[in-house]
């Protein structure tokens, strides 16, 4: 189990690496950021004097020695926006990120494994044509869409929630719903159909056989055997939203990572960019491994 | 079966095509999703002949018109976009590109992982570590960035979309065909056509990639849905596609700042992404239970024996 | 017991109703909300909207301001100056001003201040106004300060409303996020999510009715309106005309913004100027407007009425879709390549209804025959075709673009793009870059009428742009305020000018 | 407890009587009749088998007396079961729900699939008790164990805390029991219970079957597809075939003369011992040349067995040397674990060998690369024991056995193919017509012949039968059995023959080889091993094989070697 552990995890820092070399070459494909820090006035010698401060005149394989002689020192460089240190920036959005994303996830899931358990215990019943049709209704709208009308109706027609912003236990509840749309309706699929299989297989017929009680062989036996592809597909859904809540956080003026990525990207504010993925693909090899030894706790018949 | 000398016959296969037809008249949500779809693969061919260049033609004193308007052409039937152009026309050209643009990205990154995949999953030498860690890393580099590089370094363009999203969607084949072949490669006819002396270019080729194939299909039913939203996604961020060229997400993103006062804008193409993805799924769902023998029936036309 | 629970949730909710709007009146917080995040707090980057919204009068306080009607530079912290020789200045600076840290104002501040924003040591957006002038600042006694340039500077008083006094504690080599100036407001927190003010009991002139200041970010128009409608925010500035629908709260304002298409007059076929006539005249510049609301001024030169040499005479083209043809067809009898494409540079989100109007206008050349393709760029690859040096093989192109003139006079806006030395310009007149370096040494009546001039030769014989619109910012203004926006609104919101009403 | 009170009524009447049953599954074209018209009665504390080959309905027809049979696709046509007088299909589901698990209980064939993989034993076992209310928490816990410990689980108080997974297929057999019997059930339905067992394990198994009948005084419904499993345990047995009733009757009445032109059939196509002695089809001459001859085979497996504890190693198979002469059949008899598939796929060099030599023709197989490696492949050839599995679903017969064509390009021209291939389905005995079919469409034995067609394509010298016959019905084990024969002596072929049933090599194998745990243990030509058998492990292999309980006497039953049987709690006290 440790060497598993290990293993997976000298993987992911060799992935890591990997990843921050392509980016670190890839964005600078994307051209000189000293034309968006500076008014578009600016002189010709207050550009060269601003490549200079930020070391933005080397060659770029020069840059790449500079950063990676740097991180050893664990500095992740400077912000050429926010005026301090990148992976601050980067480790003070992404708490926000992870909060929005693990209450969203573990929400779906949870809701997921109820309505999808509950249409595959009786398969073809009313229940289960308008669980399976609206969850999947709910996972095809795009999700600005439904956030803002989500805010029109609900904040401002009704007046019952905030617009947007972060506080109170009420400015959770849209995020969070437009965040869950799309896991919970393929959650919902994924456990109908496992479910469905379950229920098919041969140790329900022992259940049954020995008399045990409908509603533990679905929620007892069958549930229990169909939690792997789930948790499966569930973690491949968190690593996305770990990455990828920016639709919901700049709607709603969340302050996460996925806003703080894609502002820094087209700002070319290189080092926060590297410093978020750095924090997000972390987030990401360490989900996956933990992933991993749910498989293990869930399923005895795993040992790595 | 009772004891079967060596001369009976052999169970005959039905036409399969005929059988499918069947399975779907017996879903009928599948068929109204399969008969949309189909619909809209002919609107998407057909479609810009049908409404020339409707959807470009300006209309700036009708900004905005309101679908439904009695006064107006047949084309205005859902109203008019910001630019006074009709929705419905445009709805009919973005079909186009909209469907284009996600069959090419899912098509090439089926394509891509999935040869990916098989390679990763047969071989056990160096080039199989590279590409897992190469699926790793393009699982977690972030789709708008990849999205803002080639836009930036290659321009904006229909082409250079499909890229963005089919590198994105890359992995997830990658993953599925490399685990499918893990179970595959293991499985006896592999080890007996080894045993007859055939190279691994043969075994991939001949006897894994097909039975791979049905499994990266499903999968790709589905993502299709995924690479639409995607786009829409990226069009609300400025890294889809870029103007004149447009997709219903593009659509949706243009007209969401007006859906308090002019809510059809983003309404109808927001609906046409919505039917799509749902048909999509539905028939995914569907494809699931034809193939699956422990469901199957619950298609078929359950005949009862006279009693 | 269902009727009682009923009126108990009720109660609650009109309590809690009762307390919120009982605590903003109570509290006199105002609550902002801004388009967009500021990056950082730096004092020395107040010209970059977001920051000057919050920090300019605010915090920080300039040596003078302008005067939004007439352009002229008024006191704020420099009270008089005078011009000591053609490169000399002398500034007088107010007395008994103290900084948010406790630190007095003085000539020495003054000096630091000044010298920060020119000193090179930190990246200083505002010292770009400045071009490469070279100042030598010096503090002649402990309310005086003589700058002496390089070169002269006609209009040196307006160009020190960009330079932000800080305390002199702050420090010289590095960008800060914490900014200590002299106004009314001092910082309090800065996060991600917001930037809290709160009032300095210290401050010089007429105390603020607020004591408190917040503001927060967000990107979408539609949500920034509706949290002005719901009272979950005073203010919004810059909000979509389509969103600006209630004539009681939202305010129109001519802000100093002028949209244009340049025209690469290097590249042809746009080298010829019956090509470059046809572009202007093909435009249906009474429907392109709607795009852009009621309000908007269609523009004929590249600066807003009141700033120092726009001419209110010089009329705009017309659309006059069959005379643009004739020229084309002229051209084209003349040998000129006008079926060449043309591509037309847009940029993402440069102003609201950009992509669309660029739409339009494609359409519109297209329809008198101009193969005209539209590319949309990302802001840094547009940026690659706007500043020298441009693109090799850019081809025959038009380039959207949008110029800010809010620091009242044209010297800030016909170099850069009519000169050939100038960082937007495709020209390279020798006799027109004569013309306006006299112009810009001239002053008072003589410059302003040089101006003029030079605008008129742009518009009528030079034709190097398409000028489109002077364009209009709508605010929404919460239903407590007494508040008008203006031409400045776009770089300021000084809160001392917002009054409560009772 | 109410079920001491049951199952003291002992051989008053039928506990249970079928009247009629008609089951029919439901599917697009006509429903497919699973059981048709079938009666019958179970009576108190005997044991009844039901014999029948895969698809004779015997399972569904007990299935459906444990309202097992999901309906739809499933249809209870007619025919009603009287259950102790119940009317089980007028019973509600809570009502039925009482009656299963505590008055009929029911064991399956493969018991890792029908044991939940995720729970422990001791926890499904407890359910039994929890579901019918009879104890609860830590008192079903010791029940568990005590259970556990009755169905002969060593250690049954740490072992109780086990994941299916862990045991052997013997031990989750016992699990399975222990699981039916904890209520002290009227009737036990056992479903195949032995079949995918080793013979000495199956005969424990038998053994508790029968000794815990004897203790309770149960009913045991027992379905079956093997005669000689049948033979030992039926009181009374029932013949099906196609979803009726062919015969039934007293087993000894049914064995000895057997009635139905089926019931014949199905017996005179047992392996019978002196027999098979008479009727053998093994070969007549064997020439003298060495085709293989394998030197110090050893394959040597390294177990990673977690961080802490060091590396273990284990060899599947450990120093083996014989050899294959031309025309000649080597059989390879042992069972699970005994190495003896490891050998088969070794010699085809699907695995690698850790240490030891094969020369084929005089040349070291595992030295082979290249273009000598792919003529080698031609000329030795493998038929597997799932032929399905050995075939690309994907691929119609005419591609599969075509296939050696394609990869060795020279063997025969690409327009010779067809012909071939009608060729050599006639050989194996179907029709050329059947080459555009694909293999799902075909019998289990018929495809066994496409596998062997396939084998004979390349033109080989000698075919590996890696339990070629073990997954097919009795009576197609013979036909297939006697094609290999025929082929054998028409085209001069050798056989390696590798399986776990002495009775079918003795009928086949002119030289056999007894391998345990790796080695080889004896060796010897076929007539002499089997009426000499000079290892003990033999010797345990032979006595093995179920006789009929006609013949046993009943107070000894066989002791079976193999896996060790603890101590028997001799009472035989239940909990509860």
């Amino acid at each position: 189990m440790f060497s598993y552990i290990g293993r997976r995890a000298s993987h992911s820092i060799l992935s890591v690496i990997g990843l921050l070399t392509l980016v670190f070459f890839l964005t600078r494909l994307t051209g000189d950021p000293s034309a968006l820090y500076l008014p578009l006035d600016a002189t010709a010698e207050a550009r060269s004097a601003f490549a200079r401060l930020n070391g933005l005149d080397q060659p770029i394989p020069w840059q790449f020695a500079e950063y990676l002689k740097d991180l050893l020192h664990l500095d992740f460089g400077q912000s050429l926006r926010q005026n301090r240190s990148a992976i601050e920036v980067a480790l003070q959005a992404f708490p926000e990120t992870l909060k929005l994303a693990l209450v969203a996830i573990t929400l779906s899931t949870a809701l997921a494994i109820l309505v999808g358990s509950l249409a595959a215990a009786r398969p073809g019943s009313l229940f289960d044509r308008i669980a399976s049709l609206a969850s999947l209704a709910g996972a095809s709208a795009p999700d600005f869409w439904v956030a803002i009308v989500g805010i029109l109706v609900f904040a401002v027609g009704l007046e019952v929630l905030p617009t947007s912003g972060t506080g109170t236990w009420a400015h959770w509840i849209m995020p969070i719903f437009v965040l869950m749309l799309r896991p919970f309706g393929l959650l919902v699929q994924v456990v109908r159909g496992t479910m469905l299989s379950a229920l098919a297989s041969p140790y329900i017929k022992t259940a049954r056989a020995k008399g045990v009680r409908r509603q533990k062989i679905i929620f007892g036996h069958a549930l229990r055997n169909s939690l792997l592809p789930v948790v499966t597909v569930a973690g491949d859904l968190a690593t996305g939203l770990v990455n990828g809540a920016v639709v919901v956080e700049t709607i709603f003026g969340w302050p996460g990572i996925g806003k703080l990525m894609i502002d820094s990207i087209i700002q070319r504010d290189f080092a926060v960019v590297q410093s978020t993925i750095l924090v997000t693909a972390t987030a990401i090899f360490i989900l996956n491994i933990a992933i991993d030894l749910l498989y293990a706790f869930l399923d005895p018949r795993i040992r790595y | 079966m009772t004891i079967i000398s060596p001369d009976a016959e052999p169970a005959a296969a039905p036409g399969t095509s005929r059988v499918l037809l069947a399975y779907l008249r017996r879903d009928r949500l599948a068929l109204a999703a399969a008969i949309f779809l189909a619909l809209l693969v002919l609107a998407a061919l057909l479609g810009p002949w049908l409404v020339g260049d409707a959807a470009s033609r300006l209309g700036l004193r009708q900004r905005n018109l309101a679908p439904f308007s009695p006064d107006h052409a047949w084309i205005y039937f859902l109203g008019a976009d910001t630019l006074g152009r009709p929705i419905l026309a445009r709805l009919v050209v973005g079909a186009q590109s909209t469907l284009g643009i996600a069959a090419a990205a899912v098509f090439s990154s089926m394509l891509i992982g999935g040869t990916l995949g098989l390679v990763a999953g047969y071989s056990e030498r160096w080039y199989s570590h590279l590409i897992l860690r190469l699926a790793d890393v393009v699982m977690s580099f972030p789709s708008l960035l990849l999205a803002l590089i080639v836009l930036y370094t290659l321009g904006p363009s229909i082409t250079n979309l499909v890229i963005v999203l089919a590198i994105t969607r890359m992995p997830i084949y990658l993953r599925t065909a490399r685990a499918e072949v893990l179970e595959l490669r293991e499985r006896m006819f592999v080890s007996a056509a080894r045993s007859m002396g055939a190279g691994p270019a043969r075994i991939i080729l001949r006897h894994i990639a097909p039975l791979v194939l049905p499994t990266l299909v499903t999968i790709a039913a589905i993502d299709f849905a995924t690479v639409i939203l995607s786009e829409s996604a990226l069009s609300f961020l400025g890294l889809g596609i870029q103007p004149p060229d447009f997709t219903w997400g593009a659509m949706v993103a243009n007209g969401r700042g007006y859906l308090s006062t002019a809510w059809w804008i983003a309404f109808w193409p927001g609906l046409a992404i919505m039917l799509t993805t749902l048909s999509l799924n539905i028939l995914s769902n569907w494809a699931r239970t034809v193939a699956d023998p422990q469901q199957r029936w619950r298609l078929q036309t359950l005949r009862k024996a006279a009693r | 017991m269902k009727s009682s629970s009923v009126l108990a949730i009720a109660s609650a909710v009109l309590m809690a109703a009762a307390a919120s709007s009982a605590m903003a009146q109570a509290g006199q917080e105002i609550r902002i909300v801004l388009p967009e995040q500021p990056a950082n707090l730096e004092p020395c980057g107040t010209i970059i909207t977001n920051v000057g919204q919050i920090l300019s009068q605010n915090v920080v306080e300039p040596l003078t301001v302008i005067d939004p009607a007439t352009g002229q530079p008024r006191p704020k912290l420099a009270t008089e100056w005078t011009q000591v020789d053609p490169v000399t200045w002398r500034l007088k600076l107010r007395d008994n001003v103290k900084f948010q840290d406790g630190s007095d104002f003085n000539a020495e501040a003054a000096v630091f201040s000044i010298n920060r924003m020119t000193g090179g040591k930190i990246t200083c957006s505002n010292n770009a106004k400045f071009g490469d002038a070279k100042l030598e600042v010096t503090a002649v006694d402990d309310l005086t300060v003589e700058i002496k340039s390089d070169k002269p500077q006609p209009i040196l008083p307006t160009l020190l409303s960009v330079v932000m006094v800080v305390s002199p504690k702050t420090p010289e080599d590095k960008a800060v996020n914490d900014p200590v100036g002299t106004g009314p407001f001092k910082l309090s927190t800065f996060s991600p999510q917001t930037v809290v003010l709160d009032a300095f009991d210290g401050y010089w002139g007429q105390k603020p009715e607020f004591t408190k200041a917040t503001y927060v970010w967000r990107p979408e128009s539609s949500i920034r309106a509706a949290m002005v409608e719901t009272g979950e925010a005073d203010l919004t500035p810059s909000i979509a005309i389509q969103d600006a629908s209630n004539p009681e709260t939202d305010f129109a304002y001519l802000n100093s913004e002028t949209t244009a298409i340049r025209i690469d007059t290097a590249q042809p076929p746009l080298d010829d100027l019956r090509v470059r006539k046809a572009l202007n005249l093909a435009i249906d510049w009474e429907g392109l407007a709607q795009l852009f609301g009621d309000d908007v001024k269609r523009a004929s030169q590249m600066v807003v009425p009141g700033i120092n040499g726009h001419d209110d005479a010089l009329e705009a083209w017309s659309y006059d879709p069959e005379e643009a043809k004739k020229l084309l067809e002229a051209a084209a009898a003349d040998g000129v390549a006008v079926d060449t494409e043309i591509k037309l540079i847009g940029r993402n989100g440069i102003y609201p209804n950009g992509a669309e109007a660029m739409e339009a206008m494609m359409t519109m050349w297209q329809a008198v025959g101009l193969d005209v393709k539209l590319t949309m760029l990302d802001v840094a690859d547009w940026l690659r075709y706007l500043q020298k040096p441009f693109p090799e093989e850019r081809g025959a192109n038009l380039l959207q673009m949008m110029h800010d003139n809010n620091k009242g006079d044209a010297a800030f806006t016909i170099p850069i793009f009519y000169r050939s030395s100038g960082n937007y310009a495709t020209l390279a007149d020798p006799a027109l870059d004569k013309e306006i370096d006299a112009a810009l040494a001239a002053t008072g009546e003589d410059r302003t009428k040089s101006f003029k001039a030079l605008f008129d030769k742009a518009r009528k014989e030079v034709v190097a742009d398409i000028p489109m619109f002077h364009m209009i910012g709508y605010t929404r203004v919460g239903p407590r305020l007494d508040w008008k926006p203006d031409i400045t609104t776009n770089s300021e919101i000084p809160l001392a000018n917002i009054r409560l009403k009772d | 407890m109410k079920n001491a009170h049951d199952s003291i009524r002992k051989g008053e009447g039928p506990i249970l009587k079928i009247e009629g049953l008609t089951v029919d599954f439901l599917s697009n074209d006509a429903p497919v009749r699973a059981v048709d018209n079938v009666s019958f009665q179970v009576n108190r504390g005997e044991t009844l088998v039901i014999l029948g080959e895969s698809g004779s309905g015997k399972s569904v027809s007990t299935s459906t007396v444990m309202d097992l049979v999901d309906c739809p696709p499933g249809d209870i046509v007619g025919g009603s079961c009287l259950f102790d007088g119940i009317e089980l299909s007028r019973l509600d589901p809570e009502g039925r729900r009482n009656i299963n698990g505590r008055r009929i209980a029911m064991i399956f064939q493969d018991p890792l699939a029908y044991l939940n993989p995720v729970y422990t034993v001791g926890r499904q076992i407890a359910e039994v008790f929890e579901s019918h209310d009879a104890a609860q928490g830590a008192q079903a816990r010791a029940n568990a164990i005590e259970l556990l410990r009755r169905v002969g689980i060593p250690e049954p108080e740490s072992r109780v805390d086990f994941y299916p997974h862990q045991f052997s297929g013997g031990q989750r057999q016992r699990v399975m029991i222990a699981m039916a019997i904890a209520l002290k059930p009227d009737m036990l339905i056992a479903d195949e219970p032995t079949t995918a067992l080793d013979v000495s394990v199956q005969a424990q198994i038998l053994d508790l079957l029968r000794d815990l009948q004897r203790e309770t005084g149960m009913a045991l419904v027992m379905i079956t597809h093997d005669l000689e499993v049948a033979a030992s345990m039926a009181d009374r047995i029932i013949v099906m075939n196609g979803g009726k009733i062919v015969e039934s009757g007293l087993a000894q009445k049914v064995f000895d003369n057997p009635q139905h032109p089926y019931t014949r059939r199905l017996i005179a196509a047992l392996p019978h011992g002196e027999a098979a002695e008479a009727s053998h089809r093994r070969s007549t001459d064997i020439r003298g040349e060495t085709l293989l001859k394998v030197e110090h085979l050893t394959k040597e497996y390294v177990l990673a067995s977690g961080a802490f504890a060091g590396k273990r190693r284990f060899r599947a198979v450990d120093d083996v040397s014989f050899d294959v002469r031309k025309g000649e059949t080597l059989g390879i008899v042992g069972e699970s674990g005994s190495g003896k598939s490891s050998i088969a796929r070794i010699l085809l060099r699907l695995n690698e060998p850790s240490s030891g030599k094969a020369f084929y023709a005089g040349e070291n197989i595992f030295e082979m690369s290249g273009k000598r490696l792919v003529a080698f492949r031609r000329k030795v050839q493998m038929v597997f024991q799932d032929p399905y599995g050995s075939m690309n679903p994907r691929m119609n017969v005419r591609s599969i056995i075509s296939e050696p064509w394609a990869i060795h390009r020279d063997l025969l021209a690409r327009n010779r193919w067809k012909d071939r291939v009608a060729e050599l389905l006639e050989l194996v005995g179907l029709k050329p017509d059947h080459a555009e079919r694909y293999p799902h469409q075909f019998s289990g034995g018929q495809r066994q012949r496409i596998a062997i067609a396939r084998a004979l394509a390349s033109e080989p010298e000698l075919i590996v039968c890696d339990e070629a016959v073990s997954a097919l019905d009795v009576s197609i084990q013979a036909q297939v059995i006697d094609l290999l024969a025929d082929l054998r002596t028409r085209l001069g072929l050798s056989y390696i023959f590798i399986t776990h049933d002495l009775p079918i090599v003795r009928h086949f194998a002119d030289r056999i080889m007894v391998m345990k745990q790796g080695k080889i243990v004896e060796e010897g030509p076929t007539s002499a091993l089997f009426s000499a058998p000079q290892h003990d492990y033999t010797r345990s292999l032979l006595r093995a094989v179920p006789k009929p309980k006609w013949l046993m006497s009943t107070d000894a039953p066989s002791a079976a070697p193999g896996e060790l049987r603890p101590e028997r709690t001799r009472n035989g006290s239940m909990a509860g």
